[in-house]
């Protein structure tokens, strides 16, 4: 009555064998279905078992990923979820941890802990589904969102220009920074598996429309194009061209190959101090 | 980005043509469960109906590629590896095309663009193969897309197109977090 | 129909997305309310965001109503897709009427059980007879017609609705709906024409909330998005600026909230609102509010918890939390308004006590009255003369943080030449200096308390209806149905009750407690959370009779007002 | 010295920054350590960060003590510079002994004013004769002689302190305090000799709650600094290493609480340690923890509030924020130490149930108990066979959150095949889907009330002494001071005294205390803070005696033995 | 009795008029008096007039400047400071608006704000104190520390390297952006006077050397030294710079001419909605 897969076992899975049977929330035509089967299909890819693969979220549309996975999963709360990504994977080293959600989730409430977990450096992948609007909650302007769109939380535009994202993952430190499009699918796959793949924190951002609130990005197909130039491995000069491009350009950006946190630690050790001892007087 | 140049459709060999064939095929049959899926879940019983549809097609024609193959082990790439002309696979009917309020004419037209494309693929092989066993088998292929795509237009010219205001829907829509 | 006081009707309106069952409802109302009746509806929805069953549940009655009935009259499915989950908040009995398309998928099995009466309405094939019809119009005619509504109330609440989309658009949906009308059949509905057309609002708990503040003088909004709070900055955003005010959206709760802090540091009246997880991000900033003595105003509207929750759901739940969440001695107010309509009043008593007492006042309003809409009597102003003690002429010797007699310090404005000082979090002298002297901590202590305790309050603190020696206690979303569960009652029963609506929960009013329980030797306490937060909040801080008792369960389901009478009845018989 | 149970002898050393008296306190603890006697030190500081004025607070004793007297036998300012606020804390009578070095200023008036005995000491002078020689030194060496000290410990104390900076500086710091010594004469101090050299721990409440924490298993650690917590993390950072686990600095504490929460989903206990501010924080966390069934510990550190308060100061007035502060229903544990040893204990058990639970245990020391160090016996190690209800073999229609008896369900670590799920802050069924289903929002609702409330706390859900029909009530750093209090009071009346100390304040023990009140007529209510936070609690949730009386007032002085000694005295009186 | 100070008056006042008198806590030596004295002396040779001035800060040795200043003041919680001082100056644009605190309450928990507030670019100038330390909590790591400073918290180094503050400002947004060193009283005092009349959101990072906890900073005045080259208005440029210097140029960075947030909405106006009306039915 009870199974249990070997650990050890070779992992032969089918993407489709990573779904999880959950039936997403999601409007049809979003661009997180287009996440959802990349993302099985790198982890099929990669031969990786699903016990051993851990999803991490916050809220948002986007946020709702992990239910939909066949792994461990923990969905969070709002903007938290590289904190606890970080501190699964620095317990766990031995698990595979990819933490996901929103532009909302991830560059407005979470924005600080983009900053931090780029400059920590843990072995996670971390990957922004990314509609420049806040989904979940009906369409308010996001970090991404454009100064000028039109909102009832912001009429007439909230006159603030975005952010981005990669120039401030290069800045803190990430140690791979990629950019996709949720539609091309094999493209993403490939950049997932490379991200995961990749030692340190690997940062991934997908342009993935709302079909909902952002029908104009069904035009992103038509706009996303390789980038100009192949990946380079100086993040001032990643972080120059990010911030001149025009944000549609796709592929992997830079690759570096700074120290990993935690991966000094020796872990598991015999307990050698004498806590009594010292409190000896 | 993956290798889209023209030539792509030059040196397939058999193998090659065969594993490419039933991804296809094995992709069509999930994207069209998937989008049967979303479609039942928002009540579009109608299109979902027609996916499911789409996806026992393409589900007939796998089998009948694993049979073409006979003793030829088709292994399966990473994803990244395969040869297509574009950015998918020719008949990964695109996710991003569709709507819940999406009428059949639109489903069937959805479909009929991926058979059509599927139907390129295999005719460019067919054509510019340099090896004529490849060459035949894939216009074999390309055939049975060809009587795909009739089907299509059978099935299109059954159902009205949609009305200008097909995807509008007078509710807002759900916050749920 | 209940055989109640006053004539109510209630529908529920189905259907997937698309379907329009919300439009449809939303015009029914407002149809109702040109025909002088009264109303109230709410949305309830699946887990899809975009294309999942969805339902208009609308009640309609003679007199005003702000709960919803215990059952249902009328229950039309444009479409039975995924609707069991839904069904479970829409009771039906055999008195009930359920309307169905006979091209649909016959109706769910609870359904078909409960005896209802089923009616059949080609709704799909009437609405493909008019050219550009569509089936929620048709479902509007009809359930008109069964409500008793007029054809000119429903064409008037068609042409607000859709008027912009032009002349065609109006007389295809009229056209649907007349076909629709003309099937249906005047049922026992609520007698209309008790109102005039044109003297009624529609209005929902969340947008009256938004006017309230406007009203009491807010000018400055800090906003982040969550449910079911995000409609008042919506609301909030467009008219704020027209006012000459702002709404900042924030990169979070702990921005807003110190936004919010900030502009009234600088005597701009401050608001922000949100929900149970966004409150628990605020909670830092209301504590430095209270110590720096900030006014502001921070409206919770409650849902299902704990953590994330069931977003779209109401329970009363965060209770707790806003009265004694903030670490330290934090003395503050939370008021609660108890129906939609209250929500005007309520929120601009908060930005007058705000103001008043410079401190922090948390409004706990709910999903159920934020999102619900009401047709109901327009809310007159009111002036509370609201004004903050300012400190306009600075005298040789001043101290921002003077230990005055009512605990209330003169507050000098940024611009006040001589007024300057640092507005802090850390514990201070009465010269806002830092200080950890025994003395100025008590003394500061016992000034934000005092300032809080010693207000006056009036009679807002409480709404009391009825005598007797039993009492009710209750507050926020449950008063309506506890009031409206009172009047099904016989007088006998009634005769020897009294309802106490607290709407100041915090601080306490013992002295006016004590008047109020005068006499009454049994208390019930009546709420919707799951541990009977405000019953043990009530035993902490006041003497109540020996004899308590307590009603409280969590949500999602609001409570209903049958239920709640049944509950009562039992309750008086003990 | 006191005419109390055991002979008890306080000493403040007073000094300007670099004046040395924190590190002469610390050594006058240990050599009395060495000489058998048990002892408590309190640093008191001025608002400067370097140079203000500080004063070590020492007690030492034949007996173990846990909390400072009402006077000082000796106070000994090195100089009087900034002393004022300081001398608040310490209150000296015509029996104290004053020592001022004719060098420096005159004592300050509130001293000369006592009645004190003022004895000149050349400090400054005896330490220039020594080249090298420090003040801090010959003070050591002259309150040691007064205490009865041996110079063997003396010396054996500067050697431990200092010893890693060379023969040399020893040999200087021995000979300047050997002067001190040699001026000084013998006080009625306690008996020295009480017990053997080496038998005696010295340590503070911050590092007792790291040691607690290790023993109990933790070894995943996030930290954010904040005053006074910090000791326990800058403790743990090096022994969690060794202990193969990490500790993790955060950006801020809505990330420790997080990272926490992620280590412990992983399957490692995990803790981080805060005070208010950061508490207020962590708020939002904590619920996520309740309702995704994650174990973990959080020790809040109090300092007085609200807001910034004053850092460096006790007040138990994160009492309601502990108990009260999550949104929602969202049922945790709340456990106290009661002294400063007691950390130990109550941190280790405090892992346990969050362990075994599956549930986010609050921890609620403070300042007092943290950074106080005290000689005390060695704490015994004890096991309480902490294990968390793990999900091993996965059974076929395995749940995450399955309904069972004890409403622990049964948890998989990532790792296990087949035990795959998805943890949820959203309201869930009992296999980790969402729902908005209110069969499962109460049947979830249940089980994680029921899993805390059914729980076998044993006997460690409070410390009872005594018995009689009046008793007082008590928690935290307060018990201590009130169990000396009752040392002192006469026979007559502690016989007729139950005094029962809190340890578990959330969840409530309803039957354990009815046991406990058994008999009990009068109860008196001791804690500090401004509004009487536990009062407030007790009467919410136990049914008390009808007659309670309550003594509370805010921090930043503590309460001390005699000054309650006076109150119980009154109230028992009465 | 009463003295009442017209707003108009001209304001001839001295550097120490602008000090409050009350005793800063801070080690004597701490680079945070530099800050104070080059303030008092930025705002003396602006004339501003004292009541016009807000000074907005968190928690830290830093972070207890406002009260050393004759100007209103506000000490809120730790990492806030940014927000609060954003709600003041939208509300009260007639005031000049100064934020300032540690690289702890800026950095490391108050991150998010950084990143919204440069993206905002409402025009107040932010001062940031930093010691790559926390002073006030005794010596901890703050996010500017270098990875292998040894402390009680992070023995042995944290291993995560510093962040930059000034690419992240330009990445984010700001409108200006400088480096000073406290000892430089004259430098900090013209940029300090620069920042505030510059419109928008204006950075200005002090390195203030903390002798309690990081007596080799007491080094910093010989490591300082003029950038090589002028400020740039190319915000790619300024990054890309920054991002490759040593961390000890000072002087002006960048300088932009973004629209100001909050600068359009007209203020006071007559209340011209009639709110009742839209609800009537
Ligand atoms: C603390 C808190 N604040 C606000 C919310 C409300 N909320 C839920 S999702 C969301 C935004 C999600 O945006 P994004 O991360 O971009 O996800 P998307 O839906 O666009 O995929 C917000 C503000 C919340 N759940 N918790
Ligand atoms: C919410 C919260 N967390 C932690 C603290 C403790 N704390 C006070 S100051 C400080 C760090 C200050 O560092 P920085 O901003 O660099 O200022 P500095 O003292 O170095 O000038 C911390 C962590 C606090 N007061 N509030
Ligand atoms: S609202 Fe937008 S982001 Fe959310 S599921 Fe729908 S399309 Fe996707
Ligand atoms: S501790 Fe450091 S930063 Fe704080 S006042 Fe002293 S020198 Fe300055
Ligand atoms: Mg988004
Ligand atoms: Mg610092």
């Amino acid at each position: 009555m009870v199974r249990r897969m070997s650990v050890a076992a070779p992992c032969k899975l089918k993407a489709s064998d990573y779904k999880s049977g959950t039936k997403p929330v999601w409007c049809p035509g979003c661009g997180d279905f287009h996440v959802l089967a990349s993302l099985t299909k790198a982890i099929a890819a990669l031969a990786l078992v699903p016990e051993n693969l851990a999803v991490v979220s916050g809220i948002g549309c986007s946020s709702r990923i992990p239910a939909y996975l066949n792994c461990y999963g923990f969905h969070g709360v709002h903007g938290r979820a590289l904190p606890l990504a970080t501190g699964l994977k620095v317990a766990r080293p031995d698990l595979t941890v990819i933490c996901a959600g929103g532009d909302g989730d991830g560059f407005s409430i979470g924005g600080n802990h983009l900053l931090h977990a780029c400059r920590r450096n843990v072995d996670i992948t971390y990957v922004v589904m990314d509609n420049e609007i806040y989904g979940m909650t009906k369409g308010q302007p996001s970090p991404t969102t454009a100064p000028d769109w039109d909102s009832e939380l912001a009429p007439g535009g909230t006159g603030v220009s975005p952010f981005h994202p990669l120039v401030i993952a290069l800045a803190s430190g990430a140690n791979f920074v990629a950019r996709t499009f949720a539609g091309d699918v094999k493209g993403t796959t490939r950049t997932l598996a490379e991200a995961i793949g990749h030692p340190g924190f690997s940062f991934v951002q997908i342009l993935s429309p709302c079909v909902t609130f952002r029908p104009d990005q069904r035009e992103w197909k038509n706009k996303v194009h390789p980038p100009p130039v192949t990946f380079t491995t100086d993040p001032a000069q990643a972080a120059r061209r990010v911030m001149t491009d025009d944000g549609f350009n796709i592929g992997v950006l830079y690759k570096g190959s700074r120290d990993i946190y935690g991966q000094a630690v020796e872990r598991n050790a015999e307990f050698e101090r004498d806590l009594d001892a010292e409190f000896l007087v | 980005m993956s290798n889209t140049g023209k030539n792509a459709s030059q040196n397939f060999t058999q193998t090659e043509l065969l594993v490419h064939a039933l991804v296809i095929e094995l992709e069509a049959v999930q994207s069209y469960k998937d989008l049967a899926e979303q479609m039942e879940q928002c009540g579009n019983t109608e299109v979902a109906a027609l996916f499911d549809k789409m996806s026992k097609l393409e589900a007939e024609h796998a089998e009948k590629i694993r049979e073409a193959a006979g003793d030829v082990e088709l292994t399966e790439l990473p994803p990244w590896e395969y040869r297509w002309p574009g950015l998918e696979p020719p008949e990964n009917i695109d996710l991003a095309g569709v709507h819940y309020l999406m009428t059949p004419h639109q489903a069937l037209e959805l479909a009929l663009e991926n058979e059509l494309s599927a139907m390129a693929f295999f005719d460019a092989i067919a054509h510019d193969s340099t090896d004529d066993q490849v060459g035949s088998l894939a216009q074999e292929f390309g055939d049975d897309e060809r009587q795909h795509v009739a089907w299509m237009k059978e099935w299109l010219a059954k159902y009205p197109p949609p009305d200008d205001d097909w995807d509008y829907d007078p509710d807002p829509p759900a916050a749920i977090d | 129909m209940t055989g109640q006081p006053g004539m109510s009707f209630s529908v529920a309106l189905l259907g997937k997305g698309g379907a329009g069952v919300i439009t449809a409802g939303d015009m029914l109302l407002a149809a109702a309310a040109r025909c002088g009746l009264y109303g109230l509806m709410i949305r309830a929805v699946g887990p899809q965001i975009r294309g999942g069953e969805s339902a208009a549940l609308v009640r309609l009655s003679s007199v005003p109503v702000e709960c919803l009935d215990d059952r249902f009259d009328v229950v039309l499915g444009i479409d039975w897709k995924q609707a069991e989950q839904l069904l479970s908040e829409i009771a039906v009995d055999a008195d009930s009427i359920v309307v169905t398309d006979p091209a649909e998928d016959a109706v769910p099995h609870s359904i078909a059980a409960s005896g209802a009466v089923l009616r059949q309405l080609e709704m799909k094939e009437l609405a493909e007879s008019v050219s550009g019809g569509r089936v929620n119009m048709v479902a509007l005619g009809y359930v008109a017609g069964l409500a008793g509504i007029s054809q000119e109330a429903i064409r008037h609440a068609i042409e607000k609705n859709i008027g912009r989309k032009g002349r065609q658009a109006v007389d295809v949906s009229v056209a649907a709906a007349m076909l629709g009308f003309s099937r249906s059949q005047r049922s026992a509905a609520p007698q209309t024409g008790g109102g005039q057309a044109g003297n009624r609002w529609m209005i929902s708990g969340n947008h009256a909330t938004g006017l309230g503040a406007l009203r009491g003088g807010v000018r400055f909004a800090a906003a982040y998005p969550i449910t079911p709070a995000t409609e008042i900055l919506e609301w909030l955003a467009p008219r704020l600026k027209d006012a000459g005010g702002t709404l900042t959206q924030a990169e979070d709760e702990l921005a807003s909230i110190n936004m919010a802090i900030g502009a009234s540091y600088g005597g701009v009246p401050s608001l922000t609102a949100t929900s149970g997880p966004g409150l628990s991000l605020m909670i830092e900033g209301l504590g430095l509010a209270v110590c720096a003595e900030i006014p502001l105003v921070v409206v919770n509207v409650m849902r299902a918890g704990p953590s994330t929750g069931i977003p779209t759901k109401p329970e009363q739940s965060d209770f707790n939390a806003a009265i004694y969440g903030l670490h330290g001695d934090a003395p503050h107010i939370v008021v609660a308004p108890n129906s939609v309509t209250d929500c005007v009043y309520t929120t601009q008593w908060a930005v007058h006590l705000a103001e008043a007492t410079q401190a922090p006042v948390i409004v706990l309003s709910d999903q159920f009255i934020g999102q619900a809409i009401v047709v109901a009597d327009p809310v007159p102003a009111i002036s509370f003369f609201t004004k903050r003690k300012v400190a306009e002429e600075i005298p040789e010797a001043f101290e921002r943080y003077a230990i005055t007699a009512d605990g209330i310090s003169p507050m000098p404005l940024p611009g006040t030449a001589g007024g300057q000082y640092t507005a802090d979090g850390l514990e201070h002298s009465a010269a806002a200096k830092p200080s950890g002297i025994a003395s100025d901590h008590s003394a500061q202590l016992d000034k934000r308390a005092r300032k809080i305790a010693d207000f006056d309050y009036g009679q807002h603190w409480a709404d009391i209806e009825g005598a007797g020696e039993l009492a009710i206690l209750t507050w926020g979303s449950t008063a309506s149905v506890v009031r409206e569960a009172l009047q099904r009652l016989p007088d006998k029963v009634t005769g020897r009750l009294k309802l106490i609506t607290l709407r100041l929960l915090l601080p306490v009013r013992q002295e006016d407690m004590a008047a109020a329980l005068d006499g009454v030797n049994r208390l019930l306490v009546i709420e919707q959370n799951h541990t009977g937060q405000l019953y043990r909040f009530l035993r902490a801080w006041y003497d109540l009779p020996a004899d308590v008792d307590t009603v409280h369960r969590p949500g999602p389901g609001v409570f209903r007002p049958g239920e709640i009478a049944t509950r009562i009845d039992a309750w008086c018989g003990e």
